[in-house]
C-alpha cells in the first residue's frame, strides 16, 4: 500500500495545457560531430560532388590569400579571412539551388564567390567604395552583414515570405560562434520555428570571437544544443569535412524545402588567420593551438580522401592550383585598378526620391566640388 | 442637393479602415505585430483584419520587437509591403538596432536595388494615464536618423490619408500615432473616397497675422485651443500641422513665418535635443531678418516621462503656450 | 572487413576543439512538470511551509481580487492579475532568504507583497503616483519592470557583483512565457550561464501573452527546454502545484548559493483573469479552457492536500481568509486617500544634481502652478 | 628650474591611464565589453588592465550589446561603478533598450534610491576609413534622452580628466570617444596630476572677435585649422569646445556669441536632427538681439555615414567651414 493510498488523499490531473508538442529528442544534436571524409560514409558520398568541392576549396584558400595580400597593398581596406573555414563557406554556397537565398556574416565574402557573385563586387565593402557591391537579386544573396546576427530574421523573413507566396525557396543565413550571443540570433530562431519558416542557420563556430574563446562565449554543450529551445532540430559537423558539412547543410535544406522548417547546424572549424589583417592573434592564442588545426585542414582532408580513393591524380591537384592562379591574377589585376567614383552617389539612394532638404545639401556637395576643381585647376591651396 | 449625416469616425477607426483597403487594393500588403491578429491590437486598429484576410496576413507575432521589425524586412526583401505595429512608443526601442541599421539603410546600402518599403506604426505620446514606457514620444531618435520617413497625423481624414501614403511609399515610414488622438472624431465620412495624402507637405491649420505655431500630432488641437484663448489676449495665431517630420515642409512653415515674424514649436517630446530644436534652428536660418523673436519652443520637460498624475504638468498646454506668445517681444511692435 | 580498411584511407582525429564541456543530459528537464500534491512526494514536504503556502495564497488571491476592484473604482490606472497564478507568485516570494533579491516583471506584485513590501507600495506604479514606490534596498526588491525581459540581464549582473564581492546573494528573476521570446531573455541566460551567477529565472508559462496563446510564441517542447542551450539545468514543474513550485525553486536557490550556476525553471500556470482590467478575453479565448483551469486552481489543490492529510480544519481555513480580509480592508481603506503629490518632484531625481537646464525648467514648472494657485484663488479659468 | 622633456602621449594612453587610476583608486570600478581583456580592446584603450586588476575587474564579455549594458546595470545595483566600452559607435544600438528605457531612468524611476553610476564608453565618428557601421555620430539619439551625461573629450589631457570625471560621476554617462583622435598626441605629461575636469563646462580653446565656432570632439582639430585658415580672410575666429552636450554649457557659449555676434556650430555628425539644432535654437533663444546672422550649422550630410574612399566628401572640413563663416552676413558690418 502506498503513502497515497494509506492517506486516501486525491490525485489532481496533470496542468490541462500540459502536451509537449514536439519530442526533443530527435532535436537534438548526436555527441560527436558527424565526418565523411575518412569514414564509412565517404564510400556513399558523390565522386563528382567532393571533386567539385576540392576545386572551389583551393581556390578558396587563395582568395583568402589574395585578399589578404591586397589589404598590404592598400587596396583593401581591411579583410577577414577564411582560411581554415573554406569548407563551410563552399558548402554553404553549393548546397543551394539557384532560387534559394545566402544571408552572409561579414566574414563571408567567399561564401558569397562560390554562390556566383564576381568576386570585385563581393569585396566593394572590404575596398570601401560602397557598402554593398552586387545586386542582392542577381544571385539572391543578400548583403555581406556587419552587425552581428542582424541578418537572422532577414533570412527568416524572406523565407517565410517565399512561403507564403508560394515559392520554393530556401533561405540559409550564416553566423559565428560570437554572433549567437546577440539577441537577433534568439528571435530569429524563434520566429523560425514558430513560423516553421524554410530557413537553415549556419553556425561557423571557428572557437573565437575576435579575441574571446568559445568558453568565454557559452557554457552549452554545444552551439547545436540551442535548437531544441526553439523546437527545431540541431545538428553538429565538423566544418573543416567538407564532404560532412555538404550532407548535413543539404539534409538540412532538403528538410526546409519539403516544408519541414528550420535547421541550426554548427560547424566546428577554426580561424586560422588572425580576425583580420589588422589584427594581431598572438595577443590572445598560442601557435600550437593554429598547429593542431593546420594538422586538420580542410583541404588536406579532402585530398587524402580523394587520393586514397584514386579519384585524385597530381595532374588534377595541379589543375585546381592553376584555376585558383587565375583567378587571383585577374582579382589582383582588377582590383589594382581604381574603382571610378562619384561623390554625388551620397545622395542618389538614401531615398526613391532625395528630399527637398537633402536636395540642399546635394546642391552644396557638387558647389564645393567645384570650387575643389577649380582651386586644384589653378593653385594649390 | 441632399447632404446624408456621417456617422463621425474615430481616428483609430480611420486608421482601421486604412489597413484594410491597403490591404485589399495590394496583395503585398502584410500586417504584423503582437497582439494584431486575434486581439485586433490593444488599441483595436487592427480589429477584424485577421479574419477578413486571414492570419498569414493580419500576424501575431512572438513577443520580439526586434524580431518583427527583423523579420520584416526579410519579407520587403522578398516583395512584400508590411506594416508593423509596435505596442507601445516605448517599446519600439529593441528594435532600434534593426531600425537604425537596416531599415533605413538598405535602399543605399545596395545602390537602390532593395528598397524596403515598411511602414512602422507606432502609437506615441501621452495623455491617456499610462503607466511608464507607455507614453513616450521619441520623435527625435527617428528624425535623426536619415533613410526613414517620419509622418504623424492629427486628423481623422489625415489618418486615413496619410497612412495609406505611408503603405504605398516605397521607403521606409515610420508612422506616429498620437495615442491620445485615437478616440477623437471629425467629420471624415468612410464611405466617400479620402484623397491620399502626399508626405511631406505640412498644412495651415488656422490663419493668424500675430505669429506662428508650428506643431504636429497630439499637439495639434492643443495649438487650436490655444490660438481660440489668443484671440482674448489679442494675438491672431496661425497654425501649422506639419504632418510629416522627415521630409520637412520648410515651404509651407517659412511662408507662415515670413508672413506672421514669430514664431513658436510645441510639441510633446522633450525639448532638449528634440524636434523643436531642429525646426527653430531651420526656420531660424532661412528666415532671420523676418523675426521679430527668436523662435521658441515649449515642449514637456526634459524629463523621464511622469506617472500618470503627474502628466498633466508635463505635458504642453494651452498655458504654457500662451506663456511663450507672450514672450516673443511684442514690445518691439509697438 | 570493412570499406575503410578494404581502401586504406586515413582516419583523421576529431577536430582539435570538439570537447563537450558539459554533459547535456542532466540540464534537460524531465519529460512531465514536477508535482508534489497529490503525489507520494507530498508526505516528505514541511507540514509548516504547507500551511504557510496556504494562507499565503488565500490572501495573494484576495489582495488580486482587492486591487482589480480598486481599478473599477479609479483607484488603480490598470492592474495585471495573478489569480490562478498565485503558487508561483508566492513561492517565489518565500523561497529566498533576506539578503538574496528579487526581480519582478510587471504582472508580479504579488510576489513583491509577498516578500515583504508594503502593499500600498507595490501598488504605486499601477496607481500612477510614481514610477516605483518603495525603495529596492529595504527588502532587495527591484523595481517593476514594464519591459519585457529587461530586467533579467539585471539580476545576472547584480548576482554576479555580489559572487565578486564574496557576499551570499541569489538573486530570482521573474518573466512570462511572451517574454522568453525577447532578446533580452537569451542574452541574460547566456551571461548567466559563462558566468555561473547565482540566479534562478521563473518562466510563469501562464498559456497567453495579453491575446498570444503559447502555440504562436514558441515550438519548443517545453520553454524549460531553453536551458541547455545555455549549459544550465531547465526544470518543469507545475505551476498551480505551490509545494512543487516551492520544492524545485528552493533547490534551484541552494543550487545557486552553493556556486553551481543558475537554473531555469518553467512552471506552468494560467492566467485566469483577463490581461489587465482593461482586457477583453472573450476576444482570443473560450470559457470552457478557463473552467479547465479553475478546476487546477491553486488554492483548491493546497486545500484538499491539507484537508486529506488532517492538517487544516474549518478553523484554520477561516482564519486564512480572516486574515486576508484584514488585508484587503487595510489596501482599500488606505488606496482610498488620494496620494499627495509635488509636482516639482518631476525634476528631483533626473540627475544627483539637475542640470542648468534643467533648473530652468523647474522655475517654468514652478511659475506654472504658482500662476496656476493664483488664478484657481480667484476666477476659474 | 629645469624642464623635463614629456614624451607625448597619445588620447589613447590618456584614457587607459585614466581607467588604470580610477580602477586603482576604487575597488567598485570594474571594466567590461567584447575584448576589454585578454585582447585590451581593439583600440586598445583596456591594454594591461585585466593582467593588473584581474579579469574579474576587467572582462571580456559575450558578444551582446544589450547583455552588457543590462548586466552592468545590476553590477551597478550592487553597488559597482562599470564601466562599458561598445565596440564602435553603431554596435551600441543593440543596447538602446536597456540605455533609455533603464540607464537614464533608474534614478528617477526609484525617486533617487537606485542611482546607476555606469560609463558607457563609445568610439564614435568617422575618418578611420572603416567600413559601414564603423565611423557613426550618434550623439543626437543620447542627447535626446533625459537622464544620461554625454561627454566628449577633444584633448590628451581632456581625455583623461573627463573620464575620471565620468566614472567618478554617480550619474550614467555616455563617453564618446573620438576614434580619430586616438592617435593624436598634445603635451599631457602622464606623469604630473591632471586635474579631474567637471563635467559641463565648455572650454574656450582659441579666442576670437569675428564669430564663434561652436564645436567638440573630433571636430575640434578642424576648427582651430579652420580658425587659422581664417586670418587670411581677415576673420578672427573664437573656437568654443563644448566638451560636454549634456549639462550644456549655456553660460560659455552664449557669453562667447553675444560678444562675437556671430557663430557657426561645426559637428560630424548630420544636421538634421542633430546636435546643431539644439544648440542652434538655444544660442538663438538666449542671444536674439546679439545676433548680426543666424547660426549656421556645419555638419556631415544627412545620409548614412559613407564608404571610406567618400567619406572625405562628408566630413565637415576646413572649406566647408569656412564657407559657412563666409555667409554670416558680413555686409551688415559695413
Ligand atoms: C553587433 C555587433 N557587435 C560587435 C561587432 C564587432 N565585431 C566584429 S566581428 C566580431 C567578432 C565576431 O565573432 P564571431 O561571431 O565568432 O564571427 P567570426 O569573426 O569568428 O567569423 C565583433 C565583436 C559587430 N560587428 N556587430
Ligand atoms: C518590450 C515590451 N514589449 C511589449 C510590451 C507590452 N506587453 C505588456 S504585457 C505583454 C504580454 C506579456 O506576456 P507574458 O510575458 O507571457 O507575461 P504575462 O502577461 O502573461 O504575465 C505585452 C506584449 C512590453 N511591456 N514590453
Ligand atoms: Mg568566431
Ligand atoms: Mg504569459
Amino acid at each position: 500500500m502506498t503513502v497515497m493510498e494509506q492517506r486516501g488523499a486525491y490525485r489532481p490531473t496533470p496542468p490541462p495545457a500540459w502536451r509537449p508538442r514536439t519530442d526533443p529528442a530527435p532535436l537534438l544534436p548526436d555527441a560527436e560531430p558527424y565526418r565523411v571524409l575518412g569514414t564509412e560514409a565517404a564510400a556513399k558520398a558523390d565522386p563528382e560532388l567532393l571533386r567539385r568541392l576540392y576545386a572551389e576549396l583551393v581556390k578558396g584558400r587563395r582568395y583568402n590569400a589574395q585578399a589578404t595580400a591586397l589589404t598590404k597593398q592598400g587596396r583593401l581596406a581591411v579583410y577577414p579571412s577564411t582560411t581554415g573555414q573554406e569548407a563551410c563557406e563552399v558548402a554553404a554556397a553549393l548546397v543551394l539551388k539557384e532560387q534559394d537565398w545566402l544571408f552572409p556574416s561579414y566574414r563571408d565574402t567567399l561564401a558569397v564567390v562560390a554562390r556566383g557573385v564576381d568576386p570585385v563586387e563581393a569585396l566593394t565593402l572590404l575596398r570601401g567604395d560602397w557598402h554593398t557591391g552586387y545586386d542582392p537579386y542577381e544571385h539572391r544573396v543578400a548583403p555581406l552583414c556587419t552587425p552581428l546576427a542582424t541578418q537572422l530574421p532577414h533570412a527568416v523573413g524572406l523565407a517565410h515570405a517565399a512561403r507564403l507566396k508560394g515559392d520554393d525557396v530556401v533561405a540559409l543565413a550564416m553566423v559565428g560562434d560570437g554572433g549567437t550571443s546577440e539577441g537577433d540570433f534568439h528571435e530569429a530562431l524563434n520566429f523560425a520555428a514558430v513560423w516553421q519558416a524554410p530557413v537553415v542557420f549556419l553556425v561557423q563556430n571557428n572557437g573565437f570571437a575576435i579575441s574571446v574563446p568559445l568558453a568565454k562565449q557559452t557554457a552549452a554543450p554545444s552551439l547545436a544544443h540551442k535548437a531544441v529551445g526553439y523546437g527545431m532540430p540541431g545538428r553538429l559537423v565538423d566544418g573543416n569535412d567538407a564532404a560532412a558539412v555538404h550532407e548535413v547543410l543539404a539534409d538540412a535544406v532538403r528538410h526546409a524545402r519539403e516544408g519541414g522548417g528550420p535547421t541550426l547546424v554548427e560547424a566546428i572549424t577554426y580561424r586560422v588567420d588572425a580576425h583580420t589583417n589588422a589584427d594581431d592573434a598572438t595577443r590572445y592564442r598560442g601557435d600550437a593551438e593554429v598547429e593542431t588545426w593546420r594538422a586538420h585542414d580542410p583541404i588536406q582532408l579532402l585530398e587524402r580522401e580523394l587520393t586514397a580513393r584514386g579519384m585524385l591524380d597530381e595532374a588534377a591537384i595541379e589543375a585546381a592550383r592553376q584555376d585558383a592562379e587565375t583567378l587571383a591574377a585577374a582579382l589582383r589585376e582588377r582590383m589594382n585598378q581604381d574603382p571610378v567614383l562619384d561623390p554625388m552617389d551620397l545622395f542618389t539612394h538614401v531615398y526613391a526620391e532625395p528630399t527637398p532638404h537633402l536636395r540642399e545639401q546635394q546642391e552644396q556637395l557638387r558647389a564645393e566640388l567645384e570650387a575643389e576643381a577649380e582651386s586644384e585647376g589653378s593653385t594649390h591651396r | 442637393m441632399t447632404t446624408v449625416a456621417v456617422k463621425p469616425a474615430t481616428m483609430a477607426q480611420a486608421l482601421t479602415r486604412a489597413l484594410r483597403d491597403a490591404m485589399a487594393a495590394d496583395p503585398a500588403v502584410h500586417v504584423m505585430g503582437e497582439d494584431v491578429g486575434t486581439l485586433g491590437g490593444v488599441f483595436r486598429v487592427t480589429d477584424g483584419l485577421a479574419k477578413e484576410f486571414g492570419e498569414d496576413r493580419c500576424t501575431d507575432t512572438p513577443l520580439a520587437e526586434a524580431g518583427i521589425l527583423g523579420t520584416a524586412v526579410g519579407m520587403a526583401m522578398y516583395g512584400l509591403r508590411p506594416v508593423v505595429e509596435m505596442q507601445f512608443d516605448a517599446f519600439a526601442y529593441p528594435a532600434f538596432e534593426q531600425l537604425i541599421s537596416h531599415v533605413s539603410r538598405m535602399r543605399n546600402r545596395t545602390r537602390g536595388s532593395m528598397p524596403l518599403p515598411i511602414t512602422i506604426r507606432v502609437p506615441y505620446g501621452g495623455g491617456i494615464g499610462g503607466v511608464e514606457h507607455h507614453s513616450d514620444s521619441s520623435e527625435a531618435y527617428y528624425m535623426a536618423t536619415p533613410g526613414l520617413h517620419v509622418v504623424t497625423p492629427a486628423t481623422v481624414a489625415d489618418a486615413y490619408g496619410l497612412l495609406r501614403a505611408a503603405i504605398a511609399s516605397d521607403d521606409p515610414v515610420v508612422f506616429l500615432e498620437p495615442k491620445r488622438l485615437y478616440w477623437s472624431k471629425d467629420s471624415w465620412n468612410p464611405e466617400e473616397p479620402t484623397p491620399v495624402e502626399p508626405i511631406g507637405r505640412a498644412v495651415v491649420r488656422r490663419s493668424g497675422r500675430s505669429a506662428t505655431l508650428i506643431t504636429y500630432g497630439p499637439s495639434v488641437p492643443v495649438c487650436m485651443e490655444a490660438a481660440e484663448a489668443a484671440r482674448a489676449e489679442g494675438w491672431d495665431l496661425e497654425v501649422v500641422d506639419l504632418r510629416s517630420l522627415v521630409p520637412f515642409d520648410d515651404e509651407t512653415v517659412c511662408a507662415s513665418v515670413r508672413r506672421t515674424g514669430r514664431a513658436v514649436v510645441v510639441h510633446e517630446s522633450g525639448s532638449f535635443g528634440g524636434p523643436g530644436g531642429e525646426i527653430a534652428a531651420r526656420v531660424t536660418e532661412r528666415c532671420f531678418h523676418h523675426l521679430e523673436a527668436p523662435v521658441l519652443r515649449v515642449a514637456g520637460f526634459d524629463v523621464p516621462y511622469p506617472p500618470p498624475m503627474l502628466e498633466r504638468h508635463h505635458l504642453p498646454g494651452v498655458d504654457r503656450i500662451l506663456d511663450a506668445v507672450g514672450r516673443l517681444q511684442w514690445e518691439a511692435e509697438s
